[in-house]
């Protein structure tokens, strides 16, 4: 977490009420690194744009980890990206999420046994918040896991670190 | 429009003992199958000869035999010795409309096979891509190094039939 | 005026000016930014067949201050390699540049930041600031993306003030001041009398002004356009090619700085083309304080117009980023130099002669 | 005496806005002109010709899936071809017909992305947003055939998995009596636009003679004026039975080969593609579509190499089968994988906002590439 992090030892009713209004500003300003893998990342495109529309949950793409909330793990992870991937996640600044969408970067999809070039899971670099599954995720499934994310951000606490 | 029969009786003409055999047993195409070290010969004429003007390598790919002797190496696993790996080239002319499959193949200790990225740019990517998931030599080759593994991939080459996945690349464990 | 007035109530001209200053800032540039970045999504949400922010408060009301307030909390990052002290003064050289323009900008009769007398070089001036700050911000983030989009906006806008400057000075020759506030007064009331449309002169000088005043219009609204960056010359930032330009490596509050002045940028140079061309605060059909005899309406019309202008120009600065691809750089070094820069010359030189002659 | 000056290294990607996915490309730069482009892939490698050699033969059609996954119909077709040469197995005709409709419809999706994208990349964000707009629709066409938006795994060897659905040549037909307006639409807003045709007309000339040697093909060759479609010079499926135009770049708004008409030559393919899909409409037997699926794939020994006219270009499918139930070997000829590599041949000397327009044109689709 941010500037605020550990700074506030004990709960009371005016730091419920500022984590309110922080975890809200968290959560409607997710703005996503425009990054794609495969072909989880037409399907993240469709979801950007007119018809499922992610702007109207506030998520808008931004190319530079510097300016990002979330990355979105669209696709497979091979050996050969999986260190690029960490990367980008450690540039991005804290608060940050990291959804995975897709069974290859859940645990390698259909690519799990025979793929020596695949990495089975993103979650073997970097820590996931959401998962979505599907091969691919309707646009559908990847909102779901937004709104997923948002409720996650919404029980956070500047007190206690969420689990 | 000339048939691989054609091809094949030009080609024989002209090199002689490196040319082996034609293999045209239905259904399966036929094939010619050529001399590694004279390959590129071969397909310059092919190229350049006025009736024949293979202008275009629609194809070049790389397969393991595994027609050597399967031993077992110290850690138990099994491995193949001796045999060969070959390299299926497809040709074809865009002016006249006619295809030829090449095949040539190379020992699978040390495989080498002459290359023909001079001859036709795009072979210089599938060469490398040969190279990258059989280990074969192409000589002469300008910068024959890995295309889709990563460059210090040490662990052998994945498209053998004899190959083992490494459990760890740099910290990560591979298999499932 | 409300220098005098706070003057009067605070009793000392110190607080008083202080007051002022900061008076567009809060009452203005801030919440005006706010608006404009909603409205730039909303905007660019319905020109592409989908609706915009939807979920924060009404129609997606309360977005920006939700970004605001998640930007605040964000982990303000600077890497080993960057130029600490250049690196954090940039985005505040930015916004200082874009903020200091306001100053001299007349938002009604009775609203002026500092009436100076040199209102319109001031602002040409003070907003040459903003290189200094970007060239910086691309130096210290030692980013190639970052140094490329520096150098390209520093060549960019400094190319495209010469065009402005000399639309400027054309407009100068007409009006005989550079006071922004006089050259409001000067276009007064009704529409006719707004510079594109020639000026408050009757005329021969009238008619052969007009053509002349359009293509001087065009001219430096394409300019400006250059100057803040925006589609078709937004190579700066380049999205697909420079990842996001100079402000590549900065996060957090430092970027919403960044961000905050291109807005206020925007309404800036839109408001000094309304100022220069549309006459300014002056309402183009008369005053309701007028009929109704109620003097205090009408600096608050005038205020309401000048926003008017203003956020118009601001939506076509939209329109266009929402519609256009954009140039190469070499493109718009060529069109500033072959196209702007002449054309504006001839420009100079005719309105001069009109003056002079008629 | 030139100033001598220090070249500048720029890595573009795996994480760039318009690198279309993770392709890596090392520029070196004199300033912004480019000196030389160096194309790092196999950041999405996803060991596909493995994968054949351990799946039965209807198994691997998921995989061809997700090759290219903006064309997965037209992988499976390509697939299917070559096996049921393999197999020498007479597909019925209602099949043919369903699979070239498919076929093109995801031509038509395909390229539409490659456009949107092209768009994107030159600084246009809205036309993206258009032609995603339309291609959601043809998706829906899909998904009541198959139930998959994106991969379909639809055609299988000797038939398709699921007839067409009772509505689907009424929504098939107002689909397209949409989409005629919305290309034209498209053409106001992008393709005739004056700046947009500055940015790409004589940029990245490839002559004829050098996309042959490279082995460019699709409308990347097509676009360089060289009359060259696999729908009619090499048949497959019964495209012989249609009439439709193959366009070839002429050079209109600069020389021929350049980027504008390696895009605009997609523009009028859609057109081409649409005229297909009105006759096969018009034109579709009754029948059943799973007569000839055999029961158990195994073909007899032998190879074939088998190709069809992807939107990227040619599609090959190298097939050596030893008899078994699963292939012995299995090369794909990805036509991205091969029209990549002219990338660095057209970069030289242009700036570097104009990569990206070049490579925009090439309209590469990395799961291909890399496999």
């Amino acid at each position: 977490m941010g500037l605020l992090d550990k700074q506030f030892t004990d709960d009371n009713i005016v730091i419920t009420k500022v984590e309110d209004l922080l975890n809200w500003a968290r959560l409607s300003s997710l703005w996503q690194m425009g990054f794609g893998l495969a072909c989880c990342a037409i399907e993240m495109m469709a979801t950007s744009a007119s018809h499922y529309d992610f702007d109207r949950f506030g998520v808008i793409p931004r190319p530079s980890p510097r300016q990002s909330d979330v990355i979105i793990i669209s696709g497979t992870v091979t050996l050969k990206m999986a260190l690029r991937i960490k990367r980008l996640y450690e540039q991005m600044p804290d608060p940050k999420y990291v959804i995975s969408m897709g069974s290859c970067s859940n645990c390698g999809g259909p690519y799990w046994e025979h793929g020596y070039h695949v990495l089975k899971g993103v979650d073997r670099v970097i820590p996931v918040d959401v998962y979505v599954p599907g091969c691919p995720p309707r646009p559908e499934a990847l909102l779901e896991g937004l709104l997923k994310l948002q409720e996650k951000i919404r029980s956070e606490s500047l007190v206690n670190k969420s689990a | 429009m000339k048939t691989s029969e054609e091809i094949f009786n030009i080609l024989k003409e002209k090199f002689g003992e490196a040319i082996g055999e034609l293999v045209s047993d239905k259904p399966a195409e036929s094939v010619i199958v050529v001399s590694p070290m004279e390959i590129d010969k071969i397909c310059l004429f092919l190229r350049d000869e006025k009736d024949l003007e293979f202008n275009s390598l629609m194809n070049l790919s790389g397969v393991d035999d595994a027609n050597g002797e399967k031993v077992k190496d110290e850690n138990g696993n099994e491995i193949l010795k001796g045999g060969t790996l070959s390299v299926y080239y497809h040709l074809e002319s865009i002016s006249l409309k006619h295809k030829v499959t090449l095949k040539v193949s190379t020992d699978r200790e040390n495989p080498e096979v002459a290359s023909v990225e001079e001859i036709w740019r795009t072979a210089d990517w599938h060469e490398r891509e040969a190279f990258d998931m059989y280990g074969i030599k192409f000589l002469n080759h300008h910068n024959l190094i890995r295309i889709l593994m990563p460059y210090d991939w040490e662990a052998g080459y994945p498209l053998r039939k004899d190959y083992q996945n490494p459990e760890f690349y740099k910290g990560m464990k591979v298999p499932y | 005026m409300i220098y005098d007035w706070l003057h009067n109530i605070t009793g000392s001209a110190i607080a008083a000016a202080i007051i002022q200053s900061l008076l567009p800032l809060f009452i203005f540039i801030l919440p005006f930014a706010l608006f404009a970045v909603l409205l730039e999504r909303k905007v660019s949400g319905h020109m592409q067949d989908r609706l915009g922010p939807m979920r924060v408060g009404y129609h997606g009301i309360l977005q920006t201050i939700a970004d605001i307030i998640k930007l605040i909390q964000k982990e303000d990052i600077v890497a080993a390699e960057n130029d600490r002290r250049f690196f954090d003064l940039s985005p505040i050289l930015v916004f200082a540049g874009s903020y200091a323009a306001f100053a001299a900008i007349p938002f009604s009769g009775a609203f002026i930041g500092s009436n100076i007398d040199l209102g319109i070089v001031y602002i040409v001036a003070v907003t040459g600031l903003v290189v200094a700050g970007i060239l910086m911000g691309g130096w210290a983030s030692n980013n190639k993306y970052s140094l490329l989009g520096a150098m390209r906006a520093a060549a960019q806008i400094i190319s495209y003030e010469i065009p402005t400057l000399l639309i400027v000075v054309t407009v100068i020759m007409i009006t005989g001041t550079m006071n922004l506030f006089t050259i409001s007064e000067w276009q007064t009331q009704y529409f006719w009398n707004w510079l594109i449309l020639g000026g408050p002169v009757f005329g021969t000088a009238k008619i052969l002004l007009i053509p002349l005043m359009v293509i001087s219009f065009l001219i430096i609204f394409l300019s400006t356009l250059a100057e803040v960056n925006r589609t078709p010359f937004d190579i700066p930032e380049a999205e697909s090619e420079l990842v996001s330009g100079y402000h590549t490596e900065y996060s957090g509050m430092k970027f919403a700085m960044f961000f905050l002045a291109e807005y206020a940028n925007m309404f800036a140079v839109s408001a000094i083309v309304a100022t220069l061309f549309f006459g300014g605060f002056q309402s183009p059909i008369g005053y309701l304080g007028n009929v109704f005899g109620v003097k205090w309406l009408i600096p608050i019309e005038q205020f309401f117009w000048f926003t008017a202008k203003g956020l118009f120009f601001v939506f076509v600065q939209m329109w266009l980023r929402w519609t256009l691809p954009r140039f190469r750089v070499d493109q718009l070094m060529a069109f500033c130099w072959k196209y702007l820069i002449p054309f504006a010359f001839v420009i100079l030189i005719l309105v001069g002669l009109i003056t002079v002659l008629l | 005496m030139a100033l001598k000056t220090e070249e500048m290294v720029l890595n573009m990607g795996p994480q760039h806005p318009s690198t279309h996915g993770v392709l890596r490309l090392e520029l070196v730069l004199d300033g912004e002109l480019i000196e030389n482009v160096i194309p790092h892939i196999g950041y999405l490698h996803r060991c596909f010709e493995k994968h054949c050699e351990a799946m039965t033969y209807p198994q691997v059609i998921p995989y061809t899936d997700r090759m290219d996954y903006l064309a997965s119909m037209y992988n499976e077709f390509g697939y299917v071809v070559a096996m049921e040469r393999l197999m020498n197995i007479e597909v019925p005709e209602r099949v043919q017909y369903i699979r070239v409709i498919m076929g093109e419809f995801q031509r038509i999706a395909s390229h539409l992305v490659a456009l949107g994208t092209y768009g994107a990349d030159i600084g246009a964000f809205t036309p993206f947003l258009f032609c995603f707009r339309d291609r959601e629709k043809i998706l829906n066409l899909f998904e009541i055939t198959c139930g998959a938006r994106l991969l379909y795994n639809y055609m299988w060897i000797g038939g398709v998995s699921h007839d067409l659905h009772a509505d689907f040549i009424r929504l098939a037909n107002e689909f397209i009596k949409e989409f005629r307006p919305n290309l034209k639409e498209l053409n106001d807003l992008l393709t005739f636009n004056q700046i947009f045709i500055d940015r790409t007309a004589n940029v990245g000339i490839l002559p004829a003679e050098t996309a042959i040697n490279y082995g460019i093909t699709g409308p990347n060759l097509r676009a360089s004026g060289v009359k060259w479609d696999l729908r009619r010079d090499d048949p497959y499926s019964i495209y012989d039975k249609f009439d439709f135009e193959i366009p070839i770049g002429k050079g209109e708004k600069g020389t021929t080969g350049d980027c504008w008409d390696r895009y605009y030559m997609r523009v009028r393919e859609m057109e081409e593609s649409l005229k297909i899909i009105e006759q096969a409409l018009d034109q579709i037997p009754e029948g059943d579509v799973s007569s000839a699926i055999p029961k158990r794939v195994k073909p007899p020994v032998g190879q074939i190499y088998a190709r069809v006219e992807n939107p990227r270009g040619e599609l090959g499918y190298f097939i050596i089968s030893d008899g078994s139930l699963n292939p012995y070997r299995i090369k794909v000829r990805a036509p991205s994988f091969v029209n990549l590599e002219v990338l660095g041949e057209l970069c030289k000397g242009h700036l570097v906002a104009d990569v990206v327009a070049i490579l925009g044109s090439i309209d590469i689709v990395l799961g291909e590439i890399d496999r």
